[in-house]
């Protein structure tokens, strides 16, 4: 009896076991990785399960080659991802760069802990955002998404694996600690009721074909490896075959594109879950497990007759700017909940663009913000005393 | 009454007690065989090495949003350690409940709801010390209504080895009925003594 | 952390049977978590579980024969909690 | 008839003045055969009768890497895998100090194995000791490049499908000048070992089978830390000097233990010394910190 | 002869040779680093010069090695630093992460190259600004400086070590290709002209003295490894002592103060070179090789009659915040030049918070911008059309 | 007398078929030996006669890294260091494509040495060849894990202070099933030697001692390449067959070439296979991509 | 890149001269960038430094003697640069 | 009069030539024994192994801001290849200076100020190959006056391994004089006829 692939049904899991239901339901078939609390059970579900679908998973030596190989697999054809946490995010980061210059589709789950350094392993934080937007070298744009529950583990996992074929990149799990260790209903759909995207293929002959020549939305159809078209795939700067080419001119075009498939796209791309946006006076925005303190703050706010709303943040990146810069001018002010020192808040604070007050509740990691904090920031946002 | 409102539950314990596990089957059997929303959150912690150990479930008829707990009604303990690590927390009114034979409780503990059972000693009677969790729970079903007893029995019935079934039904029915004859105030009595 | 320390040392009365040279072992209860690695190797079955519950709820060794220590630290390089060890002992015999 | 309140002039356990006392009992699981090493580790480094302060101990991040935090001497818990990089830095600072590198089988060969052979390689005056427990204790009990072909882990539930290194085949292949392997139970055997490290000049290692009762025994089936802890002696065997390649590593067949490798060979500092000496005499004079000597 | 450790005079070195002999100027007698182009020349005059003068310089077998390798260098007491680029600068962000975390000093200098991933090793880049300061996961605050010219390579490396003596951390030098590549003349003054901080050291015994109990400015005074302190040093959370404490109070604390010392010394710290703001109506913000640029583009327009002004950052990290914020509502629009997508000019809109626009002239990488695209990009600002 | 206008009729170079001539002349220095060894690799894959689509090149960053740049097969050139993780992954997705893998000393055993010892452990059925130049040439002729000891490099001017690897004994200490040396003079055996690696089933290893005139040669004045390939020739010793750490690898003394092992080692698809189709009896038949069976 | 290609090939009046198998030697002259590895190591010294310049400023080899070559690759196999060849030649006397 | 407004030199060759070396020593004198500003900038290229290499000098009496040289007013050429790929870069009244043997220029240069010496063969007159870049600095030093002699003789001696100072200052020397006899016009004849 072969094992289900999609396990339709009701489940009672944890979040980290919903994102490995989530990859397989999207059609990965490869997990290379390295232990990190608190996302090994991440690793540790799909040892379990891959094997039962004819797919591989290997446990490398560490995060830097798990992150080389699951891009070695994906121009395998296969879809691929890995997991980690702060730390291992750290040391993927140079060859997360390497997927993104040479647009190979793979998604990378980071369950975050508090930081900096080894931190507090069993406990939560989020930190990452930031490094998931700039953490490797030169310039590059990115999708991350930031799930709030094992729901949204497993969902957005299929959506970051649609997404990573669709725009030809690693997509980003910002997961969290609470949410990758908590347990709650995760609802799996029918199979054929799961949107599942695979990246374009060539339609042209191997001597037309061009590994990086780009359709009307900036992403070029791929390629694989064995697929006949001898394909050359490399990090240094490119021209359109994927020859290297060494000048300001190759890395304009290249580096235009590579920024250009994200921000061009960026209304398909970006999704936010808004609450209580029409008449909101007082917006919170947040994401991940922080979001769920958010909306029971905006709901305790509602309750109290203060009209405060919620942005939450499926993709953290891109950043809706459009969003924010359209509700500035109207708001009270925003208030961005996170568990770090202030990072989107920065984002948000730039896209407010002063038209607003921009406020920030958070604590640096280790606990999950409690709604109070932010019903009373919310209140002193409406008062104008924050 | 299994339907009443948003119920937060720690059950403490050490490692190697399957407290995960029972967390895990009573969140199961409130999500997926009766009609509620549950969370269950771990404990972990690197100094947490074969040390304390607990789960925390919050059970409510609507979604829920925060997902810790900070103060339970229904505080379970398994061993001296989680007690003495967890009791401070309970709610004034919450309700405590224990393994007679690991955690000594105090005095001052009067004020709660208390129950206990000697859950792991029953399990050994039943064949195996590793059920003292599902002892426990039919013990919970019995004092405190949380889920049905039908839901509960069958997230037993599809977390444990399937080999194992049969026993860890009877060791709930025993956990339950215990309860439910205490409840009943036959046991009043000996419920009360173990306090010092 | 631990306080109170605790010891099983040699009684006066038990000393001068033993020829050989002897020990006292010590037991500092409260770091034991009850492995049995002393208690299973000592090459003169001094040690036995004790019934006692220490702060983290383990059984601690107890001594059961205190002449019978030859002071050979085997369950004091053993212990991996620091809770045991051993120590010459006055050999009222030389 | 046993244990009573100490009287005053009872002494402490002989290693308290090493120990941080304060942060006693230690995370370890009971019976975890981390503690016993650490043992044999304090003994080794109470024999030598060094300066305290002259010794500084390296880890990384794992479960053996928390000796580092329970040692009273300074000590460095770095990152997981960076302990030698961390200790050649400290080292070749501070040439006069003793550095002990202690870590796990995972540290020290999966995420740390690049440094581990080049710090091998260039022989710098280090003495490591590796707490092979079979798999990753820290995390939870995954597979590890220590893990035996077959052997079951929370990532290998249908066994591992991977042969393990044998380390000190590998670390005299790198150019280690003392080797040694003993089963946690060996005590004395491995006191007197890590002893001989610390006094070798050059890469020492120092492989010690641990049993971790709660991940690699548990998944195993192997019974209770005693029970893991003599049946790793049990496997073992001794045989001194033997070519390290034959130094058969396998649970299921034999350890062998011993000491296996025991040269002389310039270190990293007496290169640099002397090539860099030969073009300017007075080499090293300018350096506060060095001129103590070494 | 011993070589001397202070080259007093004029000297024609390139960047990276400058940087070294502002290292050894500052005291540092440790480097551990890894080639790569551009730094290359940074390593190969170090492993020229160290040994000259007792130092050590040792080639580790990468990146991540040469970053464990200098922090542990700096717990024995002699002051180091490593260089890299790019691809090597995000293999080192976990143990810039650590370095931070233990409050190690030392340096690390960035000589940027095109990118992302391997990219353009020999021409110029500043796409690694924000992963200077967002790179390692956690949340936490960093002192970063950007060079214009070898002599600022010099000038400049002594004060990456004084302030990461200061405030003990990894202060990391953003160089370019191009100024780590340029020859100019570079006046080396007398040792005694040279301002050298080294860390505090304890005044209180062994007994009395914890590791990160900090002194009025936020910073701890530091004891070495073997100076009797029986110090522990951990990358965990820790409290004041340096010993591991696993909740979120302590994580709190400590990520507060690790944060705090350099936020609440803000003012000590930041470092700009302000130049014709008095009367400036557009103001261009720029760093490295893109100031000198800016600085060409600034004085042509001053020729025609135009009012621009430049602030240099010479301290890109921590960013001038105050002085953008005091100048917002005073001018016509800021202007930021930098060789990459859009880094630092997200810093300098949020700054601005909407007070005045805020232009970007800039290109991906490969080449440096010229005087005349900003020269472009001022006038453009002070017409209200950009 | 000699050259003249190539009448049409005459074929072009035997290797042209699997260049990418576009981009030729290639940016190796004259006299590089990396190209003689390209030209090796290249004849050997043509003779195994397979079908080029069912080959790939794999390779990190270094001068010898670039050859994944000119061979007109799937090819990937990937992060410093990490062609073989890479290659892992490609490898495992189809496990019906042959991978070789070409790096140089730095790529495969400085920063990558991990990969390198793990790749070889696991027994991954890639084929490494490594271009063994002595210093990092791409960089301009850095000091590397293979610079001899007292070696000339641009970070070691007085003579490098760490004695090298012999990557030939690390390879087999690791676990590598087929591991050779040749200089690059002996390119007949060479190819043979890659052809061998290249059918070998599991984790073969060819290390070619090449000359770098550019950096290495000019530091340590070895004159013209051509006098550093003779040098190198005329200090090899052919001697098969022989403990794979008798190997001397030693430009001053002898450089010992031939075949060190040839051995048979399940890999780790063998294990992962059998490890879990023993659970699952239909096991691989699922993934669409893996039916062709290998 | 190289449009041209020069060839260095053994001339019919050269043909029926040899005993054993004969070989004609191509030369890619844009290719070549002057090592002088076929030159040096062909067994038969067919080879020479020529006094031309190619593209990039190298000296390719040319043939000295065109009945000399033994079609032995050699010169082919060490090449670096893919710049020389050689292929069977008709041997008229079998 | 070395004391003109900004100058934009390149000097190019291949890698060996110590074209590095000559713009390193054309920037030192104007810096550190003129009282000149000077950058100079290398090419560098992963493709350049071996290859076509170029040094670019701006000397200039005030700071230079701009370290890039998009159109040189010199031009010096010591390759074919390096030729070939910067004459396009020269300025319109450029001046362009090169190694007779070589490198062959074009008709087309004839509008340029040409100046050309075979410094190479008199390098190696001199006892070595490697001095030619010093021959064609002290050509250069009299074609273009851009900083003084004085200033280029000491950066020559402290450039140059101090072996070889005597011969390098007599390689400058006769580069020098082999230019002061083309500039009075002794030789112009011979500096034409090479354009083809
Ligand atoms: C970069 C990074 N990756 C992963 C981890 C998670 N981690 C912590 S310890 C450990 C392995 C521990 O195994 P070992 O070194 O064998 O030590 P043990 O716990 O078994 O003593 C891992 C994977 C980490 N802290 N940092
Ligand atoms: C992470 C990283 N560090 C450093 C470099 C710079 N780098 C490029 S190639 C190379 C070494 C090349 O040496 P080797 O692998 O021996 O190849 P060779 O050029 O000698 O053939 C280095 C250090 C890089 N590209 N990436
Ligand atoms: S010292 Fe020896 S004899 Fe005494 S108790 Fe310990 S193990 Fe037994
Ligand atoms: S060995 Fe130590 S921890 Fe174990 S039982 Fe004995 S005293 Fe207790
Ligand atoms: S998990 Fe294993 S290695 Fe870690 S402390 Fe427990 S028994 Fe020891
Ligand atoms: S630098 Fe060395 S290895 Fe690189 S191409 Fe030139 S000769 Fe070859
Ligand atoms: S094929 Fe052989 S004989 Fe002919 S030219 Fe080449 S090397 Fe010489
Ligand atoms: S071997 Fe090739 S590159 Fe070298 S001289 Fe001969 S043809 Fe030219
Ligand atoms: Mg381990
Ligand atoms: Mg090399």
């Amino acid at each position: 009896m072969l094992a289900k692939e999609v396990k339709t049904g009701m489940h009672f899991i944890n979040g980290d076991e919903a994102c490995c239901e989530g990859a397989l339901a999207a059609g990965c078939r490869f997990f290379a990785g390295y232990p990190i609390t608190p996302a090994t059970e991440i690793a540790e579900a799909m040892s379990r399960r891959l094997p039962e679908l004819g797919g591989i998973y290997i446990q490398m030596e560490d995060e830097i080659a798990s992150m080389a190989t699951i891009l070695g697999a994906s121009w395998g054809g296969v879809k691929s991802m890995t997991s980690t946490s702060g730390p291992g995010f750290s040391l993927m980061m140079e060859n997360i760069g390497l997927g993104i210059c040479t647009e190979t589709p793979c998604v990378v789950c980071n369950v975050q802990r508090g930081g900096p350094s080894t931190g507090l392993p069993t406990l939560v934080g989020q930190g990452d955002m930031m490094q998931a937007r700039w953490g490797s070298h030169g310039h590059y744009e990115i999708i991350a998404l930031s799930p709030s529950s094992p729901q949204e583990m497993f969902d957005m996992t299929i959506l970051a694996f649609n997404l990573s074929e669709q725009y030809r990149l690693p997509v980003m799990i910002m997961a969290d600690e609470v949410v990758g260790h908590m347990t709650e209903r995760v609802v799996v759909p029918r199979e054929e009721e799961i949107e599942v995207i695979d990246r374009r293929k060539p339609t042209v002959p191997p001597e037309e074909y061009n590994l990086y020549h780009a359709d009307a939305d900036g992403v070029a159809p791929m390629a694989n490896c064995g697929d006949g078209y001898r394909i050359h795939v490399t990090g240094l700067t490119h021209d359109e075959r994927g020859y290297p080419a060494m000048d300001a001119k190759s890395h304009e075009k290249m580096v235009s594109r590579l920024v250009g498939k994200i921000r061009n796209n960026k209304d398909k791309i970006i999704r936010t879950k808004n609450s209580y946006l029409d008449d909101a006076e007082v917006v919170v925005v947040s994401y991940g497990i922080s979001a769920r303190s958010a909306m029971q703050a905006v709901r305790d706010a509602r309750k109290e007759g203060i009209k405060a709303g919620l942005i939450k943040l499926e993709t953290v990146w891109p950043f809706p700017e459009n969003l924010i810069r359209s509700l500035a001018p109207q708001v009270k002010g925003f208030l961005m909940a996170e568990i770090n020192g202030g990072q989107m808040v920065l984002e948000l604070e730039r896209c407010a663009g002063g038209a607003c007050p921009v406020g920030l509740v958070s604590n640096f990691g280790g606990a999950i913000i409690s709604p109070g904090l932010i019903s009373n920031a919310i209140s002193r946002i409406r008062r104008g005393t924050a | 009454m299994p339907d009443k409102r948003t119920v937060h539950v720690i059950i403490t314990g050490f490692g190697g007690q399957g407290i995960v596990m029972a967390g895990e089957i009573l969140g199961k059997a409130a999500t997926l065989y009766d009609t509620k929303h549950a969370t269950m959150a771990q404990n972990y912690g690197p100094e947490a090495r074969g040390g304390a150990c607990s789960s925390q479930i919050i059970i409510s008829p609507e979604e829920i949003l925060f997902p810790y707990i900070e103060e339970p009604e229904i505080l379970v303990c398994m061993s001296q350690e989680a007690y003495t690590k967890n009791i401070k927390t309970l709610l004034t009114e919450g309700t405590l409940i224990w393994d007679t034979d690991l955690v000594h409780t105090r005095k001052t503990d009067m004020h709660f709801k208390t129950f206990h059972i000697p859950a792991t000693r029953f399990a050994e009677k039943l064949g195996s010390k590793m059920m003292a969790n599902i002892v426990m729970l039919g013990f919970l079903s019995a004092v405190e209504h949380l889920v049905h007893a039908e839901a509960l029995k069958k997230a037993i019935a599809d977390s444990v080895p399937a080999a194992t079934k049969e026993k860890n039904i009877q060791a709930f029915t025993a956990g339950r009925e215990y309860g439910n004859s205490i409840v009943k105030g036959l046991l009043k009595l000996e419920q009360a003594k173990h306090q010092d | 952390m631990q306080k109170t320390r605790q010891y099983a040392i040699n009684q006066p009365d038990s000393v001068g049977r033993g020829k050989k040279r002897t020990g006292q072992v010590m037991v500092i209860e409260d770091r034991c978590k009850g492995c049995g690695f002393c208690i299973a190797n000592c090459p003169k079955q001094v040690l036995r579980v004790s019934s006692v519950f220490n702060k983290k709820g383990y059984h601690p060794p107890e001594v059961i024969e205190t002449t019978k220590c030859v002071n050979c630290h085997f369950c004091e390089i053993l212990c991996p909690e620091f809770a045991i060890y051993s120590m010459e002992d006055i050999d009222f015999n030389e | 008839m046993t244990t009573q309140k100490a009287p005053k002039a009872i002494p402490p356990h002989p290693m308290d003045s090493l120990l941080r006392t304060e942060r006693m009992p230690h995370i370890w699981c009971p019976g975890c055969g981390i503690g016993t090493v650490f043992s044999a580790v304090l003994a080794a480094i109470k024999n030598t009768g060094w300066d305290p302060d002259s010794i500084a101990m390296v880890s990384g991040i794992g479960c053996t890497g928390r000796m580092a935090g329970y040692i009273r001497l300074d000590s460095f818990h770095t990152t997981h895998g960076r302990a030698l990089p961390f200790a050649t830095g400290l080292k070749l600072a501070k040439p006069e100090t003793k550095l002990i590198v202690v870590s796990g089988d995972g540290d020290l060969f999966a995420i740390g194995g690049n440094h581990f052979i080049h710090a091998a390689r260039r022989n710098m005056d280090i003495t490591v000791v590796c707490v092979n427990n079979f798999n990753y204790g820290m995390t939870g009990g995954q597979q590890a490049p220590s893990t035996p072909l077959g052997a079951k882990t929370t990532t290998s539930i249908n066994g591992s499908p991977e042969e393990p290194f044998n380390f000190c085949h590998l670390a005299s292949a790198c150019g280690a000048t003392y080797v040694a392997r003993w089963t946690a139970m060996q005590v004395r055997s491995l006191r007197s070992s890590i002893g001989e490290a610390l006094h070798k000049r050059g890469f020492s290692f120092v492989e010690v089978i641990a049993p971790c009762p709660s991940s690699f025994g548990r998944r195993n089936r192997m019974g209770s830390a005693l029970e893991m802890l003599k049946f790793y002696h049990g496997r073992s065997v001794i045989r001194g000097d033997i070519d390290p390649k034959d130094a058969t590593m396998d649970i299921d067949r034999e350890i062998v233990v011993g000491k296996f490798v025991d040269i002389e060979r310039p270190t990293f500092m007496d290169h640099y010394e002397k090539i860099n000496r030969s073009q300017m005499p007075q080499w090293r004079s300018m350096h506060p910190d060095h001129q103590k000597g070494r």
